[in-house]
């Protein structure tokens, strides 16, 4: 347990070790980065168990720090940070880390850069692990814009691929602007404090008085979390990062990049608390966005899209959550749809190897057959997600639905359960299109092999059993993850059942339409019927090409803009002091003509002028002009 | 009677004129032996000044005196290298019109 | 009266030098006379070194008629200096260009003795007189390449500008000893001191201006400097440019300083705004020439300009930083007008275009060049810093101006300066037959080199040397 | 100095130089020039009897209106073209110079005209020579010196110019 | 401290490799380049042991040598080395080293090359390690005139030609360098006015209490004169073009180091001797900052041709540089100097990568590239490693400086830091958008035949991404030095102005 440092520092080691020495020897390097991760995750296990004895922990959080950065007024101390929050999110991390890194060695097997994709994983992991442990917001802040930069080396990592080469600028620059926040966030705080340590922080925020302000800083600070969690209106980047290879996505989208921004609004969440308006505004944004996204998915086409997008309108749940207070939902939900989202990114990946890279759920279907165990992992994935009890799903996402009601969020509670039933519907649209129906001829699909699919059972043991810990019955989740004083959960029946019914009705919805009928007739209609909506929502409300719009005509248009000011007027002047110069020069070498006497004639024209100038300009000028003494 | 009494002053004025005429002639005649003349017009106006100061401010002196005898001898030197400088260039341009000599311009 | 005629060695031992030359000239056959170059140095070594031991041996002749003080022989040194390194660089120039060695270099000779007549005038007379000297055996040096045309019509030009010149000058001299009755500088000095002008004083001091300011190439009396110094031969240029406007600065200083000094006030801005002027004009015109050699005399009138503004304040530091720029502009000149004549002696040619790829054609020329103008544009660490550094230090206060000015339009310069850089060091040779440097051009451009860094480097020694100089000027005056 | 004689003189001399200055400058032939500007020397010398300056006049009439005026003739000689035909006798720059000249006389005769200057009442010694031989063997020495020099150098440097430069003179020095 | 003349060492070491080379036959070309190399690797070793070497909790001048110079000007050959000018130091030491390698390839006149180079290397350090205004004057225009020589013999023409650059460069920074002497001098003679004895030792300048509206020109002039040298907008136009004339190894010196001396000026001598014009001026130079910086960073945006892009972005690093002497307090001005040095290695790394891609593919033209990751891995990986840093990433070298800079000046200028900040996003475009068309994209075949960097090659990549690295990741090894420097100077000049009753 006080080995926890290690835990960021074994994946960094690995990744360094990779880079520079072993890139030639795929296997060692390969080796390297899953050992490391894998010895984390049995640190990580270590630390939770000590978390677990060890109940002080939740208020009185274990902080062992070093000495980063120091000088009058500015003074950055960083280190770890353990509670049960941090020791969670490192034995998850560590957890669907490892998995995803050993389904690669099958997913990647053959690809180029082979030993350089597991560099770049360590490296991921290991900034998503820092930025889990880490006791100060600088050096979180250090590891947040890591996780950023392996995101985008990621994403990009098939750069000769146009499209990888857009998606991975556009996922840097999008969070950038919000880091950019965040930034401003860090900087307030700095000034405001004089420190950026989480634990002192939380001692001095809450007593703060100038609200205007600290609401100014929350806001800012929270720009951060929309940009990397992908909230709208900053949701743009996450769908597309899915041009990286599969395992990439399945670690941005469940265990890493995305939920940073949960993770930070969490673990700062005392200050947010201090600030209602804030709260207020995180939670409608989360569940703005859960909803925003999930309409959008329920018509996508590509599997790994609408899984990108259910992870937004996932993420959007936890914000709302947060927002209505919940610290204990909003990271139970983040615990369980890590484990399936995980599971069906990978499923996802393994039906695209078995498929040959085809993306198109229409243009499968009925592959339950060939590849069974992928099929039925995420079946149980769909389940979870689709919040059919006992699955992980279940237990979550009717804590959060609790948590809103119980909060008083009526509005927000009906959009949650309006975006429940969405989600059981998009997600078993696609499954009943992939899986079941009749199959594809052309397709000719096989099951993945077992160094890739025994992953996907692990996963699927924990989609389905991960959500037990935080029943109400055996509530040991909340005791330790929670936010001010601990309030023990009463089963809420009706809740319960309603939240049943709601994902039992979109699963049957997208049963009917998607399944009981061969020829999806039914569904065609619906969206000829409804075509304006379809395309709009098809086409994601038409933000990108917002964006696109925005950044070509306003930011280049102004670059070029200033760019020929340059040029022609800043330029211009320089210049033209020079040629001025150079006329001058000219001007006055006429002059010399070469002629003597115009020469002397000048010198007695110079004559005059020196006898104007010294007889009216001296001092005693008054008395000489009237030429007397 | 004073109002017609030779002061320095009608020297002085004298030897102005004097000097101005030659500084016009010298300005303006085309001929480099014409101006060189011109020049020794003007050397001799300065020569009056001297003479005519050594006579009124330092009778005693002789300093203005010398001065002038100096100035002849100077002028004489100048006179001869001017003379062989413009004969000599009358052997390049065979012309002493000093409007022709700008080879050397701008 | 006593009269200590051992202040007079140096003149005297020139006119020996001089004299001697000139009759070798007659009795040695013509095959001999190259030598003569050399026996010039040997000769001018003593005098130096005999200037040297002489240092701090001051005193009056003729109460104040003929002054020694450091100040003249500091003066004396520098012109013996630009003499010395003027022969060597020029021995070959003479014997393939001109001819006349033994006139050439005995005339050289007489031409410094006025120099140095004129660094020790104490009166009018004396000081005329030197002028004259130095001004007519700089007449004629400079129309003896009778072959060339430009070289006659530079001397011709030369003649009767300077006749209309002293003319002036000797009007004003004339009228500022009927207004005083005297013709003696210290005396001047006295009987002025009260400090009230009258209108004669301020017409004296108009002519007196012109006459020198046409001496050192001020603008507006500087137009006969180009073309003399394009039409003249290089060498002669050279020493035109170090020796001759040393000389006359030092008249300058003489008068103006030292006779003047009770009506600063009236002329100290006048001086100020003919600096101004003088640097302006110099350096633009510089720009736009294609002929080094006129380049180069433009920039020398720009360089007048900067010593003058040494002369504004009429101190102790002006006064040092006059003599000190005088000595180290005489190195970055010779050296640059060496370059200038060794090179045409070989190719015939004076355009700039034609210098092209000279580092490798010869690189210790194109090094002399880039150093010798560096410095004159005052780039640290070459000798025209610190000479700049004195200069402008002693008018900051008070004409803060001239010293922008003055240092813009030095920077202005190396533009000019650099078109040469460009054209010796990037440009690939027209002709790649190396530049030979006769031995004791070479040492003269090593020299003038080496003297220009150490000077930009330390110039510690030679400043307390140039203080202690100035100094004794202001305890005679 | 008061006496008629000497007021009268004056302005007669002052009156002849300037005329026959004003013709130097204006007339058209170089010989006419050359004797006018020697009658012009010979009236200075009066004016340098008038100021009790005998020595000097002697050296102007012989200097002057002899070997200057001779010099000059050679040179005028020397430089005639076959053709002697000045087809303009003043350069372009007529007007302009003649603005300069008149307002630096105008200047210079404002300046100096009521300048009182200090008039010593002394009066000149009898025989001028014998003092300023004296003074210049004496006093002036260093400039009697100097002026010698000078005229050497030039003496040389007229012959040197002067010399016909033979064909192949060059290949010899 | 032992009175082994180390600093003058360190400084003549490149002469001496010079005057070395000046007997080496021109053609020998690798013993050449090995003989540069290892003069500035002496430098570079002796800057690294004095670095370790520096007592940091003494702080002040240390390893000085002082030898009475110019008596009568007060000139002593002053050196010394303080926590701002011993990373400046240690800078150029780095640069000057790996640019020999960057110039590996140089074959045309080497031996000139090397020479001048060598020269211009001893002009920098000189005036870094340089205590007395006088010896830092003469070092200060040394450099002017071999990088127009480099420029002119072997720069690039492309959108404007060499000598035009040039020629700009070098009279733009000594048009800017004359309004500097004036102040110098004027504070000179102002000094000697006050005191009575001539000194030209910047401590000495120091110690002056000058008038205050005499303050308020001469450091407007001087401002002036180290701002056009730092590219402060609107004096930058002399360096896109200039870089982009310039070869490879000046490129590098002139982004990494020289202009530094712009801003080390400002600090170490401008504001120290002249702090009640700095706190007069201070506004302007914000405004000016952010301005440079956010304009730059648009007109960067525009740009197709690698070197502008460097050369605009480095215009808008320098930008932030001036913002964090705006504040004028400790901690921006730590942020200040640490952000030149770190621009400085980021920069440098940029012009020698860019170099090699030009050298390789002869082309420097955005859209004409593409794809070249995979031909040329690592020099993608010098791009991108030094892209990163030069939009300020985390965990490399110019994170912590920027973030210092916002801290210290945030609280002065709330608004103009919220400008700057904001810009951070648009640098990170046009990085991006310049690795993506370069690096990534689908392969050329043109390019097929390319070789990736290799040997020598690598050694400005290997030692500037280490330095950025181990910089980004332990900020104290920078920021120890800097704060031992700055502290006591802003203690100075604060007691100063409380003095003067400024704030």
């Amino acid at each position: 347990m006080y080995h926890a440092w290690l835990i960021p520092l074994l994946p960094a080691l690995a990744f360094a070790c990779i880079s520079l020495f072993t890139k030639q020897w795929k296997w060692l390097s390969a080796t390297l980065s899953i050992g490391a991760m894998v010895s984390g995750f049995i640190i990580a296990s270590f630390v939770v168990a000590g978390v677990l004895q060890h109940p002080e922990l939740i208020n009185h959080p274990l902080v062992y720090t070093i000495r980063w950065l120091s000088m009058p007024g500015f003074i950055v101390n960083v280190g770890i940070q353990l509670d049960p929050l941090s020791a969670m999110m490192l034995f998850m991390v560590t957890l669907i880390a490892s998995l995803i890194q050993i389904y690669s060695l099958g997913y990647m097997r053959g690809e180029k850069g082979f030993s350089v994709f597991f560099a770049y994983m360590s490296l991921f992991g290991a900034s998503m692990l820092l930025l889990v442990a880490s006791a100060n917001l600088l050096e979180l802040f250090v590891a947040w814009e890591g996780v950023g930069v392996c995101s985008y080396l990621l994403i990009g990592f098939y750069n000769h691929k146009i499209s990888a080469r857009q998606a991975a600028k556009k996922a840097f620059i999008t969070t950038r602007i919000g880091d950019t926040g965040l930034l401003l966030g860090l900087l307030a705080l700095q000034l405001i404090f004089g420190t950026l340590s989480i634990s002192s922080l939380s001692q001095q925020i809450p007593q703060y008085q100038n609200i205007p302000l600290l609401i100014t800083v929350a806001v800012l600070f929270f720009l951060g979390p929309i940009g990397k969690s992908g909230q709208f209106p900053l949701h743009v980047w996450l769908p597309d990062a899915m041009e990286g290879p599969t395992p990439v996505s399945a670690l941005i989208h469940a265990a890493t990049m995305v939920i940073a921004g949960v993770y930070l609004v969490g673990r700062v969440l005392f200050m947010f608390h201090s600030v209602p308006p804030v709260m207020e505004l995180v939670a409608w944004v989360g569940g703005f966005t859960a909803i925003f996204a999930a309409t959008i998915a329920v018509t996508q086409r590509e599997i790994k899209r609408i899984l990108a997008y259910s992870t937004v309108s996932q993420i959007g749940y936890m914000m709302m959550a947060l927002g209505v207070g919940s610290l204990t939902a909003g990271f139970f939900h983040l615990w369980t749809h890590a484990f399936f989202k995980a599971l069906m990114f990978l499923g996802a990946g393994s039906v695209l190897t078995g498929l040959h890279h085809k993306a198109d759920v229409w243009e499968m279907g009925g592959l339950i057959k060939k590849m069974p165990i992928t099929a039925i992992t995420f079946v149980i994935g769909g389940l979870a997600i689709a919040g059919i009890p006992p699955f992980a799903g279940f237990w979550s996402k009717g804590d959060i639905l609790d948590a809103t009601l119980a909060s008083g969020h009526v509005a927000l509670f009906v959009i949650g359960a309006f975006t429940a039933f969405l989600t059981a519907l998009y997600i078993w649209r696609m499954i009943f299109l992939a899986f079941f129906g009749k199959e594809n001829p052309e397709n000719h699909p096989k099951e993945s092999p077992a160094v890739m699919t025994i992953p996907l059972i692990i996963l699927a043991v924990f989609a389905t059993v991960g959500g037990l810990i935080g029943t109400p019955w055996g509530d040991l989740w909340g005791r330790y993850i929670h936010f001010g004083t601990y309030v023990a959960p009463v089963a809420n029946w009706p809740l319960m059942i309603g939240d049943t019914l709601l994902g039992a009705l979109g699963i049957f919805t997208a049963w009917v339409f998607y399944c009981k009928d061969e020829e999806k007739v039914k569904a065609k209609a619906l969206a000829k019927q409804f075509n304006g909506l379809y395309t709009l929502l098809y086409n994601k409300y038409y933000i990108d090409e917002i964006y696109m719009w925005f950044n070509h005509t306003m930011v280049d248009g102004v670059g070029r803009l200033l760019y020929l000011f340059d040029i022609y007027v800043v330029d211009g002047i320089v210049n033209g002091f020079g040629a001025f110069t150079l006329a001058a020069g000219a001007g006055l070498r006429v002059f010399q003509t070469g002629r003597l006497q115009n020469y002397a004639l000048v010198f007695f024209l110079g004559v005059l002028a020196v006898a104007v100038l010294l007889a009216f300009t001296g001092p005693q000028a008054t008395l000489l002009l009237g030429g007397v003494r | 009677m004073p109002a017609l009494a030779i002061s320095p002053t009608n020297f002085v004025l004298l030897s102005a004129v004097l000097f101005f005429i030659g500084l016009f002639g010298a300005l303006t005649r085309k001929n480099a032996i014409a101006v060189l003349m011109c020049i020794e017009l003007m050397l001799n106006a300065v020569n009056i000044n001297l003479i005519a100061f050594s006579r009124f401010v330092t009778p005693q002196l002789f300093t203005g005196q010398i001065f002038a005898i100096f100035v002849i001898t100077v002028a004489a030197a100048e006179v001869g290298v001017g003379l062989a400088i413009i004969i000599n260039i009358y052997r390049h341009r065979l012309s002493v019109n000093l409007d022709d000599f700008d080879w050397l311009k701008w | 009266m006593a009269v200590d005629w051992s202040l007079m060695n140096l003149e005297i031992a020139t006119a020996v030098l001089g004299l001697g030359l000139l009759l070798l000239g007659l009795i040695i056959p013509h095959s001999a006379r190259r030598g003569l170059g050399w026996l010039t140095v040997l000769g001018l070594a003593g005098i130096l070194a005999l200037s040297v031991g002489a240092w701090s041996h001051q005193g009056m002749l003729y109460n104040g008629m003929y002054i020694v003080d450091n100040y003249s022989t500091f003066f004396k040194e520098v012109f013996l200096t630009a003499a010395i390194l003027v022969t060597m660089g020029s021995m070959r120039y003479v014997d393939e260009q001109v001819g006349y060695q033994a006139e050439y270099y005995g005339i050289l000779v007489f031409a410094l003795l006025g120099m140095m007549v004129m660094a020790s005038a104490g009166d009018f007379i004396t000081l005329y007189l030197g002028l004259e000297l130095m001004t007519i055996a700089f007449i004629i040096l400079v129309a003896l390449r009778k072959t060339d045309g430009k070289s006659v019509e530079a001397g011709l030009k030369y003649v009767l500008l300077a006749g209309l010149s002293s003319a002036v000058l000797l009007y004003g001299l004339s009228l500022i000893y009927g207004l005083t009755g005297t013709v003696n500088i210290i005396q001047i000095a006295f009987l002025l001191a009260g400090g009230s002008v009258s209108s004669v004083l301020i017409l004296g001091l108009v002519m007196l201006v012109a006459g020198v300011g046409f001496k050192i190439s001020a603008v507006p009396f500087h137009m006969w400097a180009p073309d003399v110094y394009e039409g003249a031969p290089t060498p002669i240029t050279a020493f035109l440019g170090a020796g001759s406007k040393a000389a006359s600065f030092a008249i300058v200083l003489r008068l103006f300083v030292a006779g003047f000094s009770g009506i600063w006030q009236d002329w100290a801005l006048l001086v100020a705004i003919l600096a101004a002027i003088t640097i302006v004009v110099g350096n633009l015109v510089a720009i736009p020439q294609t002929n080094i050699k006129r380049m180069l005399a433009y920039s020398s009138v720009a360089q007048a300009g900067y010593i003058l503004v040494g002369v504004v304040t009429a101190s102790p530091a002006g006064l040092k930083a006059v003599l000190f720029y005088a000595l180290l502009y005489v190195f970055a000149t010779v050296g640059a007008f060496t370059v200038v004549g060794n090179f045409f002696a070989q190719t015939g040619s004076d355009e700039i275009r034609d210098y092209a790829g000279l580092s490798q054609r010869s690189p210790l020329s194109a090094a002399m060049m880039l150093i010798a103008m560096l410095s004159m544009a005052g780039i640290p660490p070459l000798a025209g810093f610190a000479g700049k550094l004195y200069l402008f230090a002693t008018v900051v206060q008070g004409y803060l101006w001239l010293v922008i000015i003055g240092l813009v339009m030095s920077m202005v310069s190396v533009y000019y300066y650099l078109r040469v850089t460009l054209v010796m060091y990037r440009d690939e040779p027209l002709d790649p037959a190396p530049i030979t440097v006769s031995f004791p051009v070479a040492l003269t451009m090593i020299i003038a080199m080496i003297a220009t860094l150490v000077i930009g480097f330390y110039p510690g020694p030679l400043a307390n040397i140039t203080d202690v100089a100035a100094r004794s000027f202001f305890v005679l005056h | 100095m008061t006496s008629i004689f000497q007021v009268g003189a004056f302005w007669l001399i002052s009156a002849a130089i300037i005329f026959t200055a004003i013709l130097v400058v204006a007339s058209k032939q170089l010989v006419h020039m050359v004797l006018w500007l020697a009658v012009c020397f010979i009236s200075i010398a009066s004016l340098y009897f008038l100021l009790d300056a005998d020595y000097l006049a002697l050296v102007q009439i012989m200097v002057y209106a002899g070997a200057v005026s001779i010099m000059v003739i050679f040179g005028v000689m020397l430089t005639q073209k076959p053709d002697i035909k000045e087809c303009l006798l003043f350069n372009n720059q007529l007007k302009l110079a003649t603005l300069v000249v008149i307002v630096l006389l105008a200047l210079t005769g404002g300046m100096t005209y009521r300048a009182d200057w200090f008039v010593s009442g002394g009066t000149v010694p009898a025989d001028t020579i014998a003092y300023i031989g004296q003074l210049l063997l004496s006093k002036y020495v260093i400039p009697f010196e100097v002026a010698a020099v000078l005229l050497l150098v030039a003496l040389i440097g007229a012959i040197v110019l002067a010399k016909e430069v033979k064909p192949g003179a060059r290949s010899r020095d | 401290m032992n009175n082994f003349p180390v600093l003058s060492v360190i400084l003549f070491a490149p002469v001496a490799g010079a005057l070395l080379l000046v007997f080496i036959p021109p053609d020998e070309n690798k013993l050449i380049k090995a003989v540069a190399a290892t003069a500035t690797f002496v430098s570079l070793a002796l800057t690294l042991y004095l670095y370790l070497l520096y007592d940091k909790s003494v702080g002040g001048l240390q390893f000085v040598e002082r030898i009475p110079w110019i008596r009568d000007l007060g000139v002593t050959y002053f050196l010394g080395v303080d926590g701002i000018s011993l990373p400046m130091l240690l800078l150029i030491s780095l640069i000057g080293f790996t640019a020999i390698f960057a110039s590996w390839n140089v074959n045309m006149r080497p031996r000139e090359f090397f020479i001048l180079f060598l020269t211009l290397v001893t002009g920098v350090m000189g005036t870094f390690v340089a205590q007395d205004l006088f010896i830092f004057l003469l070092f200060y225009e040394v450099v002017v005139i071999p990088i127009y020589i480099m420029v002119v013999i072997w720069g690039s023409s492309k959108r404007v030609t060499k000598e035009y650059a040039g020629m700009k460069l070098t009279i733009y920074l000594l048009i800017g360098s004359a309004f500097l002497l004036v102040a110098v001098i004027a504070v000179f003679m102002q000094a000697l006015a006050i005191t009575g004895t001539p000194d030209f030792s910047i401590y000495g300048l120091a110690q002056v209490a000058f008038p205050a509206a005499f303050q308020r020109w001469t450091f407007a002039f001087m401002l002036f004169g180290f701002g056009s040298l730092l590219s402060m907008w609107p004096f930058h136009s002399w360096s896109p073009d200039g870089y982009a004339g310039a070869p490879t190894a000046v490129s590098m010196v002139h982004a990494g180091v020289l202009k530094k001396i712009g801003g080390y000026g400002l600090i170490r001598i401008a504001l120290y001797v002249l702090p009640v014009g700095a706190a007069y001026w201070a506004p302007v130079i914000a405004v000016l900052g952010v301005a440079g910086a956010a304009y730059a960073a648009f007109g960067a945006l525009a740009q197709k041709d690698l070197k502008y892009i460097v050369g605009y972005s480095s215009v808008s690093h320098m930008g932030y540089v001036l913002l964090g002497i705006a504040s004028l307090n400790v901690i921006g001005i730590n942020g200040a100097v640490a952000n030149m040095f770190a621009h400085g290695i980021m920069a440098a790394l940029f012009f020698s990568t860019i170099g090699f891609v030009y050298e390789k593919t002869h082309t420097r033209w955005v859209p004409d590239m593409g794809g070249l990751f995979q031909q040329m891995p690592r020099v993608g990986v010098a791009f991108v490693l030094a892209g990163l840093a030069s939009l300020g990433l985390p965990g490399l070298i110019s994170f912590v400086p920027e973030f210092t800079i916002f801290l210290g000046s945030f609280g002065r200028y709330g608004g103009l830091s919220v400008v700057a900040i904001a810009t951070i996003v648009v640098t990170a475009l046009f990085v991006l958008r310049a690795v993506a068309n370069t690096l990534y994209g689908p392969r050329r075949e043109e390019y097929d035949h390319l070789t990736d960097i290799r040997g020598p090659e690598m050694v400005p990549l290997v030692v500037l991404g280490g330095v950025m690295v181990l910089g980004g990741l332990v900020p104290s090894l920078l920021f120890d030095m800097i704060n031992s420097g700055v502290a006591p100077l802003m203690a100075s000049v604060t007691h100063t102005l409380q003095i003067g009753g400024l704030f």
